[in-house]
């Protein structure tokens, strides 16, 4: 008991035990370059998938498999049922009214799409307001500029400090001169972290009567989140952030908006009658999903979604705090090292951005890979984000459910390398 | 193998109880499957205490939607339009005695969207919730 | 050697053995209802998946995986290179010239829509006219629809006689009063098998320096297809229908018209420069490729591609063909049944829809499905071709390179059964 | 493990070679890898010969882009622009001698990209086939 007191006082064990998660996903046992452990710390690019993903995938195919919603043989029956059971885990997981108000889409960028042309071009006009923040990932970014572009209306961003923190002080302003219709906003930053204040923006958003749309692509995965609480009227997410397959996500909408927003893609599945000349469209959520889906990758996103919820979504965002917290501490004692983002003890998601005096992130990375510690090095999709807070890009490390305080010391262990080899130590 | 297809069923597919057209019905309505062209036209008469006096109903489709008809037309003669409102998804498939795959339930389920919606479209009544346009089955006043 | 002539004087061996190519099929092994093979007859709608497939899913989670194209760690350069290989896979299969003329895509649908609005909301105008059959699939008829009520301009169609065979007579007339600007046709109908002669359509159009977008969701999975020698601009598969996953398709289109066509779906990968207020977009392909792509589902859609070259194209058509014709003569056979589409003899995919009078298609399929044969009933989304043939629905067998004769027998076992029980025989 | 960082890349990244400006270069151009914000301007000075006698470059980025660039710009020194013409990718990465995953092998080319179009830029002629914006690098005259 006397020679290893810290151990002994051990921290408030996390809920979570990240050793007994990480055997469910095969490709965190051995690394490719050294046969360690894979100390993967990238799942704000794309999380990495349990047996249990991966065996519904092969389970689908292997016993489950026809092309959905028509056919009346068993298997046809089978896999239609699996993938509209996979809508009510999507609807139970954003505590959605309905599953006619979950549409499938490839993932957060295509979802973002369908609204910013069913919605944003048949709605917006010159005088109109569209509202976003300097944050914004590409894909919540370019498609309201085009549809600004497109109709006229005006794009305005909710500022950041030099902290990347949101800064709320001047929203009445934004909404001046015009008429503000939509609020489209990023829940959490891909690439700081940064926790945005819905409960600020919403409000104002719709005392001026706007829509809010969130693009929830690093929330949805790693804390709960319910649409109805959060009053808002669309929400993106992506499966493989999720631990699901690449190739599936979906978009959250309010019943009442979606039915009057006409279709976007056109084809199979999404209409109801079509004569040489004309077409009428089907009922939600099919309007929206023109053509054989991802059959197989949104029935395993739905087990993705069962798994996440049987690790519990709030114990999983709490060892994110967890290791989220003891990584900053760590990388602050870094020597020339900066982390960019809100600062230790601020609310942020589990994304850590950082730059080492001397050395370049792409550097970083390369020689982090060496050692089997796998960071993201470049502009996370946030160029203008990197262009404000005056840097050209950054590594990040981020963490998820699989994540352990190894991973997070041989990320420590490899920073120093990366000064040993730079000439900086 | 053939459940589905009992003689029961075969019997009324085959004919069909109240098939034809009424001088006078009270309201009236058609509906179709789109998926498979499944198409029925019902006309319902209601005497002054609300109570269903007569149906009668033409169409043509597959022995599911036929035979669901005119099993439920049977079923609804005598009933109140109260009682009929009430009548849900299961009860049809109690009605039939078979187990259906979502796609046949579609066919199943035909002729009690169009009753219904009739129904309610003559009383200047909503749609119940969850059943206009329910499972892509279109209907129409006639 | 006197017993059995018919058995001993084979017919000429197909060049594929179908319960060898079976036996990488899991699914078919055991049908769900009876044990027995499963009799799939309904590949039209959506191909089973060889283990080859499966396995590449598998492999990619398991051991190469993580977002493409801006990782430098192992596994990111490892998932893009695979990710790029079925590009390559997917430019030798049609004989592109470039990988760079190779978009991904969920499907034939998603690559349809991007043409229609990237190529056709940008260049049509009224006046203009596009010009497609009645053989379509909603897929490449409600795009063109929304196009060109949304342009003005006009759509008009080559018709098929009552085999549903396109008539070609009529041709000229379609261009003219108007300028003809493109030609989007199916290659092989999904309802009917019929095979449309892109030798005459292709010229026509060319003399009227009209684009041509062939839909070969039907074709590129079951026969060779060179798009350079059908001269052609653009084509649409799914990979679903190669057996390769759900979830990833592929547009292909000429790089000089690809690089003059404005990106439709925006977001990440799809941008070079990004600015608050404007954006410049990315080179060919990745120009059209918004967002993180189906990364594991497109590396199988390569594994696919590779499974069908090494069993053949030419063979894997060849044994079609066969089965095809088996199929129609057995069908035929039949009491009271009818075979739509093009006359035993006429080339054609290995379709074939039919009626029994006295049933209706539901019931029939419904009635099959107990004897574990699949075959589809419906409009097979094609709803306007149903009309101008003067019925409601079909039933509908397929063929593949996994099936067999015996497959086809017990269709025709059960269509004795379905007769049976309807009180036919 | 640090075979990309061997002394001799790192040399180069530490004490470029022909890094500055020139008073009258025969041309110049600049280049961007927007991925991760690399940056090279490189001027280069041709005799009436058409061989190169003088390059000069500034920029910033990661270790790998700018060792290539100072490792190319004593390579082609002396070289004629014929010859530079003909530079590969292959050619960098044997310059380099080290093995490059995809990625960073746009970092590598940067240098390679930017003399190559500055050079046809100057020339008048066409961007070679397959250089023209190759690996999302942009480059500019200057
Ligand atoms: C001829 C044809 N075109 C288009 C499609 C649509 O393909 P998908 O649903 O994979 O987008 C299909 C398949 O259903 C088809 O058979
Ligand atoms: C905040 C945010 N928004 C949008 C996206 C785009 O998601 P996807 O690439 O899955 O469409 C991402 C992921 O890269 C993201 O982190």
């Amino acid at each position: 008991m006397t020679d290893a007191p810290t151990r002994a006082a051990a921290p408030v064990a996390s809920p979570l035990d990240p050793e007994r998660v990480s055997a469910d996903f095969p490709i965190l046992a051995v690394g490719p370059n050294t046969g360690r452990r894979l100390a993967y710390l990238d799942s704000a690019a794309s999380a990495m998938k349990p047996s249990q993903v991966i065996d519904s995938l092969r389970a689908t195919y292997e016993s489950a498999y026809a092309n959905v919603h028509r056919g009346v043989y068993a298997h046809a029956a089978a896999a239609t049922e699996n993938f509209e059971a996979a809508r009510e885990a999507v609807r139970d997981l954003l505590n959605a009214r309905s599953p006619r108000e979950v549409i499938f889409t490839r993932g957060t960028t295509e979802a973002i799409n369908l609204v910013a042309y069913s919605w944003g071009r048949t709605n917006l006009e010159a005088g109109d307001i569209v509202v976003t923040t300097e944050l914004e990932h590409h894909s919540n970014l370019v498609p309201w500029q085009q549809a600004c572009a497109a109709t006229g209306a005006e794009l305005r961003f909710i500022p950041v400090d030099d902290d990347g923190v949101i800064d709320v002080s001047g929203l009445d302003a934004l909404a001046e001169g015009g008429r503000l219709r939509m609020v489209a906003v990023v829940h959490v930053s891909n690439s700081l972290g940064t926790h945005v204040p819905l409960d600020v923006i919403v409000p104002w958003a719709k005392s001026h009567d706007a829509l809010v749309l969130v693009d929830g692509a690093q929330s949805v995965p790693h804390r709960s989140v319910d649409v109805q609480a959060l009053g808002i009227d669309f929400l993106a997410f992506s499966g493989h952030k999720l631990m699901g397959p690449t190739g599936a996500g979906a978009l959250w909408g309010r019943e009442e908006l979606l039915a009057e927003m006409p279709p976007w893609q056109f084809g199979g599945e999404m209409i109801r009658r079509v004569e040489y000349e004309t077409s009428t469209f089907n009922d939600l959520p099919w309007k929206f999903e023109a053509g054989t889906p991802a059959i197989a990758e949104v029935t395993a996103m739905g087990a993705a979604i069962r798994y996440l919820q049987e690790l519990g979504i709030d114990a999983v965002h709490q060892h994110e705090v967890e290791m989220t917290r003891y990584a900053h501490e760590r990388l602050l004692d870094v020597p020339g090292l900066r982390v960019l983002g809100p600062e230790l003890g601020v609310e942020r998601g589990g994304v850590l951005s950082f730059l080492i005096e001397g050395t370049h992130p792409h550097d970083i990375a390369t020689l982090l890979d060496t050692y089997d510690v796998n960071v993201r090095a470049g502009h996370h999709c946030t160029q203008p984000l990197m262009k404000r807070l005056g840097v050209h890009a950054t590594a990040r490390a981020s963490v998820y459910a699989y994540t352990t305080r190894e991973d997070i010391d041989r990320l420590i262990d490899g920073l120093a390398e990366v000064r040993r080899v730079f000439g900086l130590a | 193998m053939d459940d589905l297809y009992r003689e029961f069923i075969l019997e009324h597919y085959r004919n069909p109880q109240n098939y034809g057209t009424l001088e006078h019905p009270t309201f009236e309505a058609e509906g179709q499957n789109p998926l498979c062209g499944d198409e029925l036209h019902v006309q319902v008469e209601v005497d002054d205490a609300k109570v269903i006096t007569a149906v009668r109903f033409t169409g043509q489709g597959c022995a599911i939607s036929q035979a669901a008809m005119s099993i439920l037309s049977d079923e609804i003669i005598g009933k109140s339009l109260e009682d009929v409102a009430k009548l849900s998804r299961e009860d049809i498939v109690e009605l039939l005695g078979i187990e259906l795959t979502p796609v046949r339930l579609k066919c199943a389920l035909l002729g009690l969207v169009v009753v219904k919606m009739g129904m309610h479209d003559h009383a200047g009544t909503a749609a119940p919730a969850g059943w206009e346009g329910v499972d892509e089955i279109s209907w129409a006043r006639t």
